[in-house]
């Protein structure tokens, strides 16, 4: 980026991991309600919460996101019956491990979110965006290769 | 160690067992290596004493599926793994025979060695010698606490006590002498900063030998993720800060609920870095949020990351 | 872009894929040009070369066509693996890049010339004899009796049927022996393995035997060409290993003190003979 | 000859650094390694007998980018009206440019009489034909300034390699003495280095270093690996040593971890791969081991399946393959690392002795 050029907003790039049954229809919902969300938001389906292994969130770190969100069914909704039971024990331990070793404490995030509740969604969605644009841009984990 | 000589020999001669998985002699005088015997004869190069800090409990898995029993000699802490290795199905009891061998805790050859080089005998290093052990140089002799230079998972040992044997062969002490988990309290206690420049510099030593993962009990997977050829996680050079630090989360993350703390990973690193920081970290973690537990210590037991409650903890709090 | 001059062996040319065609239902054969046409280089028959797609991998493919052909060259790749995989889900103008050609190549110019050549071939294993099949037609007059034995599963997995029976049936004093390993409605020719058909037609040791296939075949081949009175040093054939430089440095293709990629992949089975059995 | 005060060194290194890069070992996180020297770098460790890694990394870094590829996809609605190459309409363009290769000289200072020799190994592969440009490049920059070894340790045993601890052969070579490091230029690159930093030795006699000689001599002799002898190695030991029944012995502990080959100063196995960024790939070397079971594994099997085969083709590619195809020239350096460091204390002078041992018909 040149020195001269206007230094524009700085736009996140958020990954939210949607479970099939739940959050993802909740997005869906958000949308035909016309109830609006940052676009700096890329929707990833999983078929479970439960699906979402901790090298995928540390992957997207490394190829650029800012933020990553998990959205997954309440407890006991699981379409499965116990996967994002599973999904919340890892993910407990895995942010714990990354605040353990300075890294991105506060970009990753659980939320749980059903099919009905476009609102939400759409909410948890711009509150986490702003989250994120308050702690700028993602560098502690990111690879400098994939750096624009 | 005669006694256990004598005592290995007597249970191949007998036909208790067909083999035994022990240490042999090493060519310097603190390198012994895991070994297998077949034979009275081969047992002359067998050694127990201060260095025989590996964990013989991995090597079990392909030992026991070989045809007759083998006879393995396992110290407190290596039971441990022994058990959870039985948890999961990786060894088979019925071919392995326990010698519990007793264990005044292990010896770390790199404290030994600062500032002292030319190392041609170290001395009462066995079970039953001295609380000074005595290193001869050709640079001349020093003398070193026993309690110096342990091991530093030998600070924290997880007691006496063998969680599984067949026979108990000499006495075990207990060599504790700092909390559990005091250093990472210590971390804990850093600012986010200061952990994150603890954690990049340390682990940017690590050359990717992967030696950390071969030698844990807990790793015994047949293809690790990160031989994996189809999946870009296959990377074999710390090509930016950013790989190293995901193979050893990840490679943590794995373990977790399973990894006894036996701390072989911190033992065998080539580049000093303390892994059991992590493994230990998740320990304290699952301690804390879901109970106590212990891999190892009751082959029964559920692992916390199989298993829930409906009133776990959410993500990001911290308990 | 660098210029050339500084050019190092692992930097490889950009070639473009200019023509593909499916021979059997996992094998296709690449056609594959220099950017502003005409071949990427010169080669003998049995070197090979890198082929990659950027951001898969890189694997070392035996160059089919004969060193004759000035216009192109061709790869025939059988769907196996990762990489293979990729390349078959390829279409004409993408762009792959290549580099080599390496290895040396089969003693066309010296021990060949003259003689009476018997290749023996099965499945995938034709393409790299292709090429000295081809070498050897257009310089019919350098060599005697041309047999070529040739065996696949099927009859739909004989690679290059269409080139067999056009041209290699129909050139003077060659003769082609098709075999499929099971029965197959359509199939009037022979079946059984390659081996089997060997002995049942017994050819004579006046020639030299040139075997290219999957390693069980090879080692019965070998068995029934010797049984035959062939000698080792009448054998010549190509190894296969993993490679990644090429270029006898980065380790894996190493067998005793020699590098498959750098001093092979062509041997005379007696030079195998001396290597240690890790093959 | 000149000589300088081991307290000075820092700025001797500060002086040097200013013009070039200097390479020297560094103490990081309570391991000595190789790194790039820096104002208020940690050289407490300069006289370290033995990094953890050697100064492999300096000619031959365990990770180094080959060239970059740019990737343009024409769509398929676009493509009527693209590019053509070679008669055909592009779909996927490659573009293809070279990393730069090292085009400035750079210092490597306190390398070993061992870790020198083991650059003339890796010579030995990678300015063979064909040459390895990204190495030449290195090669032809690098000033080596090689450091007698005060106090050899009890895992060295280079003198079994006819390498002389207390004769470094490099562009400069040092010694310690006493309180002072003793300075000599030994080829025109070392002398050119020299001049520059002139001022701040002064001139020594060769005397005080003849002295230091025979002591490293005496203490070589004293070392307990140093007696090993080579007799049933070397070129042309293929057929004897491949077949034998003492690898099965030998290779069980063995965890088929890399420690061995990556720190090791004359393994030079190494892999190529890809890394995707954003608009293309990234192609970069990497060192690769072949104790690691993937080393030879292709889509349709490999040909060395066991740990046993794969510890087996370490050593016998390090004593007699690399003998045979190089001059007899062995690929190990007796530098001792492996000694050190092997997990399971397994090493190549264990298996030099077990076949010593076989040879006069003892058990092993």
């Amino acid at each position: 980026m040149s020195m001269n050029e206007e230094k524009t907003e700085f736009r996140p790039l958020i990954l939210a991991f949607c479970c099939n049954w739940c959050s993802y229809a909740g997005a869906d919902l958000a949308g035909s309600s016309r109830l609006s969300y940052p676009a700096d938001v890329k929707i990833i389906r999983v078929p479970c919460s439960g699906r979402v292994n901790p090298m995928f969130i540390l992957r997207a770190f490394e190829r650029g996101a800012d933020g990553v969100i998990i959205c997954g069914c309440h407890p006991g909704d699981c379409h499965y019956s116990t996967g994002n039971y599973y999904a919340r024990r890892r993910m407990t331990l895995l942010f714990s491990m990354l605040d353990y070793m300075g890294v991105e404490n506060g970009r990753t995030r659980v939320e749980w979110c059903s099919a009905a509740e476009g609102v939400k969604f759409s909410n948890t969605m711009n509150e986490f965006c702003e989250k994120i644009k308050s702690l700028g841009k993602s560098v502690r984990l990111g690879d400098l290769r994939c750096k624009d | 160690m005669q006694g256990l000589k004598d005592r290995l020999k007597e249970l191949l001669t007998d036909g208790t067992v067909v083999r035994i998985l022990g240490w042999k002699k090493g060519d310097m005088p603190y390198n012994p290596e895991p070994a297998i015997f077949n034979s009275a004869e081969e047992l002359e190069d067998f050694v127990y004493d201060g260095f025989c800090g590996a964990n013989l409990s991995k090597m079990m898995i392909e030992a026991t599926k070989l045809e007759g029993k083998t006879a393995v000699c396992l110290k407190p802490c290596d039971t441990y793994s022994f058990n959870q290795l039985i948890r999961e199905h990786r060894v088979n009891r019925d071919n392995a025979y326990i010698v519990a061998v007793g264990c005044r805790g292990k010896l770390d050859i790199e404290k030994i060695k600062k500032g002292t080089k030319g190392i041609t005998a170290v001395s009462g290093t066995e079970l039953d010698g001295s609380d000074e052990i005595t290193v001869n140089t050709i640079y001349g002799d020093k003398t070193v606490a026993y309690t110096d230079a342990l091991l530093d998972r030998c600070h924290v040992c997880k007691g006496k006590e063998h969680m599984i044997s067949d026979e108990i062969w000499g006495e075990s002490k207990d060599t504790a002498d700092r909390e559990r988990f005091e250093e990472i309290e210590r971390i804990e206690a850093m600012s986010p900063e200061e952990r994150f420049e603890f954690f990049k510099k340390e682990l940017s030593k690590c050359i990717r030998c992967n030696a950390c993962r071969n030698v844990c009990p807990a790793c015994s997977c047949r293809k690790c993720i990160f031989d994996n050829t189809k999946f870009d996680a296959q990377q074999k050079a710390n090509v930016v800060s950013f790989e190293e630090r995901m193979f050893h989360i990840i490679r943590a993350f794995h373990v977790a609920g399973r990894c006894t703390d036996c701390g072989e990973c911190s033992r065998v690193c080539p580049e000093g870095i303390p892994l059991h920081l992590f493994n230990r970290k998740f320990i304290k973690d699952i301690d804390k949020f879901y109970g106590e537990f212990q891999a190892g210590k009751d082959p029964e037991a559920q692992c916390p990351l199989t298993d829930f409650t409906f009133e776990d903890i959410e993500p990001g709090e911290r308990g | 872009m660098c210029d050339c001059s500084s050019k190092d062996i692992l930097v490889p040319q950009v070639g473009i894929i200019t023509g593909i065609t499916q021979e059997t239902p996992d094998v296709k054969t690449f056609r594959v040009n220099a950017p502003n046409g005409g071949k990427l280089f010169e080669h003998m028959p049995g070197q090979c070369a890198m082929v990659c797609v950027p951001g898969v991998s890189e694997g070392m493919f035996s160059i089919t066509s004969s060193p004759t052909n000035k216009e192109y060259q061709e790869f025939s790749i059988k769907k196996c693996g990762i990489l293979t995989e990729q390349l078959h889900s390829l279409e004409v103008g993408d762009m792959v890049t290549v580099r080599g050609p390496y290895g040396n190549n089969f003693p066309v110019e010296t021990e060949f010339k003259g003689k009476n050549l018997l290749f023996i071939a099965g499945g995938i294993g034709l393409a790299p004899l292709r090429s000295v099949i081809n070498y050897c037609l257009d310089n019919r007059e350098n060599y005697g009796r041309i047999d070529i034995l040739y065996g696949s599963r099927s009859a739909d997995d004989l690679v290059k049927l269409q080139e067999i029976q056009d041209v290699w049936m129909k050139a003077p004093n060659v003769n082609v022996y098709l075999t499929i390993d099971r029965e197959q409605e359509g199939w009037d020719g022979h079946v059984g393995f390659v081996p089997t058909y060997l002995k049942e037609i017994g050819f004579k040791t006046d020639c030299i035997g040139i075997v290219c296939g999957p390693p069980i075949m090879i080692k019965f081949v070998l068995q029934g060409l010797k049984e035959m009175g062939f000698t080792d040093e009448q054998i010549y054939t190509t190894l296969e290993l993993r490679m990644k430089c090429g270029i006898g440095k980065c380790g894996r293709c190493n067998i005793g003190s020699k590098f498959v990629c750098k001093d092979g992949p062509v041997f005379r089975f007696d030079q195998i003979d001396e290597l240690p059995n890790e093959y | 000859m000149y000589k300088i005060a081991i307290k000075d060194l820092d700025t001797l290194f500060s002086k040097i650094a200013a013009e070039q890069e200097l390479i020297l070992p560094l103490k990081k996180a309570g391991q000595y390694n190789f790194g790039v020297y820096e104002e208020g770098a940690d050289t407490e460790g300069i006289l370290v007998n033995k990094t953890v890694k050697s100064a492999k990394d300096a000619f031959f870094p365990q990770f180094e980018t080959l060239y970059n590829v740019r990737k343009t996809i024409t769509p398929a609605d676009e493509l009527a009206n693209g590019e053509e190459a070679s008669g055909t309409k592009i779909r996927t363009k490659l573009e293809v440019s070279m990393e730069d290769l090292k085009d400035k000289d750079f210092v490597v200072f306190g390398m070993r009489a061992c870790d020198v020799k083991a650059v003339d190994v890796l010579d030995k592969v990678f300015l063979s034909d064909p040459v390895d440009n990204y190495y030449k490049a290195r090669r032809d920059h690098g000033i080596i300034v090689a450091l007698a070894c005060h106090e050899p340790e009890e895992s060295c045993f280079c003198t079994v390699f006819g390498i002389d601890p207390a004769d470094p052969k490099a562009d400069v070579a040092t010694w310690v003495v006493g309180e002072d490091l003793y300075w000599k230029p030994l080829t025109d690159k070392g002398t050119a280095l020299t001049e520059g930093v002139k001022d701040l030795f002064a001139d020594a006699d060769e005397q005080a270093i003849e002295e230091e000689k025979a002591n490293i001599k005496a203490i070589m002799d004293k070392l307990p690996n140093t007696k090993l002898s080579l007799e049933g190695w070397g070129a042309g030991k293929t057929d004897e040593k491949f077949g034998s029944d003492v690898w099965a012995k030998l290779y069980n502990p063995c965890l088929g971890c890399g420690t061995c080959t990556f720190v090791c100063p004359t393994c030079q196995c190494y892999d190529i791969k890809d890394y995707t960024t954003k608009d293309g790939i990234e192609r970069y070397r990497c060192w690769d081991s072949c104790m690691y079971s993937d080393f030879t594994l292709m889509a349709g099997g490999q040909n060395r399946t066991t740990q046993l085969q794969r510890f087996r083709q370490r050593f016998m590619h390090k004593l007699v393959y690399f003998p045979d195809r190089y001059d007899g020239m062995y690929s190990c350096v007796g530098c001792g690392r492996c000694v050190d460091k092997c997990p399971q204390s397994l090493n190549i002078v264990k298996v030099i002795k077990a076949f010593g041992k076989e040879n006069k018909g003892g058990a092993v």
